[in-house]
């Protein structure tokens, strides 16, 4: 497939990569402040996946994504300044502070919302693409689920329904090899999750998540499946995360040098920048954009850092009624 | 008015709502039924109960959509197509299958609005035909309200008769937040008056059935028919009750129930549950901690046992409260001094 | 394959089809009566399933059956009577009364229950085959359910769940074409529910549901596969019933002439009869079995109504305690 | 006696119970963790609260079973295994998604040993990590157990403190009805001093953490924790209370209650639940059913607010109930005419 993207389109998911990289980088020195309540789930390593699928959605299109949310969020339009204030609980967060790092989520932007429930989007996502269907226009939706999601039944159902009612969804799955301290390999029965799909009567694909082109291009063919023939299709991307399953997992699972060995032969980012010659970019041209978005970190954290605290009379709003 | 039945009164409402707004969809498990089937007849059923008859021929298959037996993604679908814009009606068959689809109502529908700050809005009906009363056994006769009633961010409700049938559903698709609603599968076939024309019963208005000094019964659903027995009985006795059907369990009518507690002093509760954080513990709690000074006698709760519903038509008969021990807990409390 | 049955066993399964049928072409006329309470799914017409796969079993074996379980109990060795006294409601059926005609068991014979909820079995029938592994005797567990139970996530979960955790469990699919009103090749995204296993991992096998050898020949495969390796699978017999999805339905999604060819082609009763002349086995002694079984349905039905209702001290026994 | 965590309690009690009974096996996400991992460390977590430790190692993987992210099935596996001869634990890694596996739980584990007329058992431990308090927000932090307690079939119960964890874990497990097992998160820390040896609690007996006349504070899991402050506070002003930890919500202590009501006539309960159909609400309509006779004042209910959890510090500490509310509700019903 040729598929040619203008330059300012490649340079704008080669930023929106490095924003979801420094986001999460960032994120793990700051909780270790403490500043940051709860748990985290970082995306790094992921960010080939989020940018290559977003790259194809407008704001029509809908997207559900996971408990590992911050980078479909980025990728989707979501605002940074605004999410950084919603994982440190502030009032100027997305969510008023009250939804946090695992519910971000912009209804304006296509953004059905991070979700803390693995497997619940895959039911909501069917649901968002029988509205785009009844809308006929060509809008789509993106199930967003991890490889341990996809034992799950809410998703299996999903998939059969979004057949059996010829729905435009398309369920994305990243296999980062674990889900949570489990591999991959031993919860997937089958050890093949592409092959899934089959089961259910729709198309699927497999490629290497990390890398941009590769994800961009495999998920051009599944949108066209559902933009113009309305058929829901799975694509499956082989991944990898850089952290741990949350922030504080001592990781006793993977191999000492795992993720060394990711970060060195399997960065998205890498990828991208050993590839700017081919692509008519120079390397000076990332290094500019690497220096933005530091810099549009370092003020949404400032900003978050300086903003006033959640609320406490929002607790009992954006609920329809409160008991005595 | 025209008499029609429960069921009648919902169907009308189906189609009267989904010819006003065309966001709005129905699913479910047959809702329609035949498709695929070897007759070609594509409306088999129009739905197990025939509440959603006709719908499919009028409204097409788009918007009146046959699913596999798939409860989570059910509710899942109308959820998520009603986050994104369409009013979603989703039908469990049996409300005891809600054990299956909890999460999309509970972790999903019923929070979306509270955790994207206000955000997001969720209109989804979720219809589900419930209670016992029809021999159906432990996995198809509960109520389960009480449990959905539990959950912040959802709205209960449960219309006693056709009217309310009516008045109610038309809310519930109107609505901006999830509602789960509750359609009594022993009175689909009951006759009642109905209003013509849009008739809507807001959310939190309990109706006063009936006015006496003598003491309050508080209830719902079909139990308010067994109270409306228990009460006519006890009229001719001379003995005056307040009869409460409170429509919707959340948002509750906790001004009409105070002011009756105020004036009778004396309350029976009856619900089809048992009797653990039932809708009659929650009431008798409710006055207990708000209507305390009214109070002059003990709360009266009327329940099931706490025990699975037993098939035999004489177990569930003596299972499921009737009138009698409605009559007999008013004449109890009114003498307790 | 070749699988010598004794003459016994032969007649042994016949006749365990024959009560079946009669079980319930007696219940299908005694319910128009009104005697009968609840509501009941009949199972005549897929015998060949229940006998077939029951045959191979004994009462260590552990079965999970469906909504539509007279088959299935009468198979696995329930007492005839007993169960009809239950689906009478009297105090002497199998579960006092207190389960009805979607509740009956009995756990002194590996039959864990018919049940109410579609798809249930799944899981359950995973647990009753990790019991007979923990055991380590080699029992095995059957998880029954129809073509519309292939839909849930429930039994999703339960073949990815069987697969990863190595257990003896084996499902049958019973494909009568028909979730209540709705197609089997509509529901099914994939139209073809044997090639799901795959997708899980295991070994499927399909074959004609209302032959009773196609079934005994087939489960034998899969039988030893659970019984010397500890492997799950699965097995989808297409099969037909006889009467509406539960008593009372005027089954208009089948064409009008369906029932009647089916009965006349594709009756497993008549099969077995068919074949009587290879199998050694002379008619007038299959005649003879059919009269025993006539006779001990009509005993059982007399004694149901004979017998006390249930008791109502019997309301709050059984669960733990009971509330003011 | 020696001091444990709550979470070491816990963890003794799966190994003891283990050791003793091999037809007892534990089934989890991650219950040991590291099943697939490229490190080949089979045990690298021991479940994420770390409760199941060590046990992969002493119990191997027959017994110690790391699932895939199927929670349904997770409870069907523990069930059916109960079933069929065996004590199954299975672990649901947080309250919340009991949205998922209730069928299980609710329709099967409960009802089969009534729908059987008694034929059946189902001796299955369902253990679920619950609560707020560790800003996990809405779908991480929820109490669950109210939904639980209203289904008749199930023992529900959630220890407070170390010690009970011990003694209660151990008769979960070898009761031989299904048990709903509830674990603060935010007490797994904890500290206690913990009985040597076979140590049991029987389910239905509440405890009685500290005697008044003045009032009644009835309470559970973590909620036991801030009444003791509130406690410690009052008895400063020379404020005496009953303090009652009702240790299961089902069986309920209804004695104990009474008992105490009787005596001090004024209750405050507390519950960490929204407040409609919850624990507080069920006990504060118990007591106005049945100890009507002795109150003296509105039954105090202190519940959350009827919202989802919040996320935020600020705000989850003020949606949990804290020492201070139920210092404050004594106050006031004891001066209450
Ligand atoms: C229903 C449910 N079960 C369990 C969890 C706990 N949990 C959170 S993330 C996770 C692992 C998910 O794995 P995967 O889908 O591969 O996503 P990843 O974390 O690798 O991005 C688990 C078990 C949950 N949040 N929801
Ligand atoms: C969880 C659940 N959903 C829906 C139903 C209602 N119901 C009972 S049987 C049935 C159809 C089952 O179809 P299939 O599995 O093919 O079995 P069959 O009836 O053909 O034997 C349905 C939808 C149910 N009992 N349980
Ligand atoms: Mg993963
Ligand atoms: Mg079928």
């Amino acid at each position: 497939m040729n598929l040619q993207q203008s330059k300012d389109q490649l340079l704008g998911a080669y930023r929106q990569m490095k924003t979801i990289r420094e986001f999460e980088e960032r994120l793990h020195k700051e909780i270790m402040t403490g500043e940051i309540a709860g748990f985290t789930h970082l995306y790094a390593g992921q960010e080939a996946v989020a940018v290559g699928v977003c790259e194809h959605l407008d704001d029509k299109d809908l997207i559900v994504s996971t408990h590992r949310g911050h980078g479909h969020c980025i990728a989707k339009g979501c605002d940074v300044k605004g999410m950084m204030a919603e994982i440190y609980g502030r009032a100027t967060g997305l969510g008023k502070g009250k939804g946090g790092s695992m519910h971000i989520a912009d209804f304006e932007k296509g953004m059905l919302g991070a979700n803390g429930i693995v497997g619940a989007g895959g039911p909501l996502a069917t649901g968002a693409a029988l509205a785009a269907k009844l809308d006929g226009n060509k809008r789509v939706a993106i199930s967003f689920g991890g490889d341990g999601s996809v034992n799950q039944g809410a998703v299996f159902e999903a998939m059969n329904m979004a057949v059996v009612l010829d729905l435009p969804v398309i369920f994305v799955i990243e296999n980062n090899g674990y889900s949570e301290h489990t591999g991959a390999d031993y919860a997937v029965g089958s050890k093949d999750i592409a092959s899934r799909a089959a089961a259910f009567g729709m198309k699927s694909l497999q490629a290497d998540g990390c890398d941009y082109f590769s994800v961009y291009e495999t998920m051009a063919e599944l949108l066209d499946l559902a933009r113009e023939q309305g058929l829901p299709s799975l694509a499956e991307f082989k991944t990898t995360r850089y952290f741990g399953h949350f922030e504080g997992d001592p990781q006793n699972y993977r191999a000492k040098d795992e993720v060394a060995r990711h970060r060195a032969e399997m960065d998205c980012l890498k990828n991208f920048r050993n590839q700017a010659d081919d692509l008519n970019i120079a390397l000076a041209e990332l290094d500019d954009i690497d220096k933005q978005v530091l810099q549009l970190i370092d003020e949404a954290v400032e900003a978050a850092r300086a903003a006033p605290p959640a609320d406490r009379s929002e607790i009992t709003t954006d609920v329809y009624i409160n008991y005595a | 008015m025209p008499v029609k039945t429960y069921r009648e009164a919902l169907n009308d409402v189906l189609h009267a709502e989904m010819a006003r707004d065309e966001n709005i969809f129905i699913c479910g498990e047959d809702v329609s039924g035949g498709a695929g089937g070897s007759s070609g007849e594509r409306e088999a059923s129009g739905g197990i109960f025939g509440v959603s008859a006709g719908l499919l021929p009028k409204f097409g298959d788009l918007r009146v959509l046959d699913t596999p037996i798939s409860e989570n993604a059910i509710v899942g679908l109308a959820v998520g197509a009603s986050l994104a814009g369409k009013r979603g009606i989703a039908e469990i068959m049996f409300a005891d299958f809600l054990g299956l689809a909890l999460d999309q109502a509970m972790n999903q529908a019923a929070k979306f609005r509270y955790m994207s700050g206000g955000k997001a809005k969720c209109p989804v009906t979720i219809r589900v035909p419930y209670g016992a009363g029809m021999n159906m056994a432990a996995q198809h006769s509960q109520a389960m309200y009480q449990i959905m009633t539990s959950i912040p961010g959802l709205k209960i409700v449960m219309p006693s008769n056709p009217a309310d049938a009516k008045g109610l559903l038309t809310s519930a698709i109107r609505d901006d937040d999830p509602v789960i609603f509750f359609e009594h599968k022993a009175m689909y076939g009951r006759k009642g008056e109905v209003p013509e024309g849009e008739y809507i019963i807001p959310f939190g208005e309990a109706n006063l059935l009936c006015e006496g000094d003598q003491a309050s019964i508080i209830t719902i659903g079909r139990m308010v028919i067994f109270a409306e027995k228990a009460v006519a009985k006890l009229q001719a006795d001379n003995i005056q009750c307040d009869l409460i059907d409170l429509r919707t369990t959340s948002p509750l009518d906790e001004d009409m129930i105070l002011d009756s507690v105020e004036k009778t002093g004396r309350v029976v509760v009856v619900d089809e549950c048992p009797p653990r954080c039932s809708i009659a513990s929650d009431i008798a709690g409710f006055i207990a901690s708000y209507g305390f000074s009214s109070l002059k006698a003990p709360v009266a709760q009327i329940t099931a046992p706490h025990a699975p519903i037993p098939f035999a038509r004489e177990l569930e008969r003596a299972y499921v409260p009737g009138p009698d021990r409605i009559e007999e807990a008013v004449r109890k409390i009114i003498t307790y001094q």
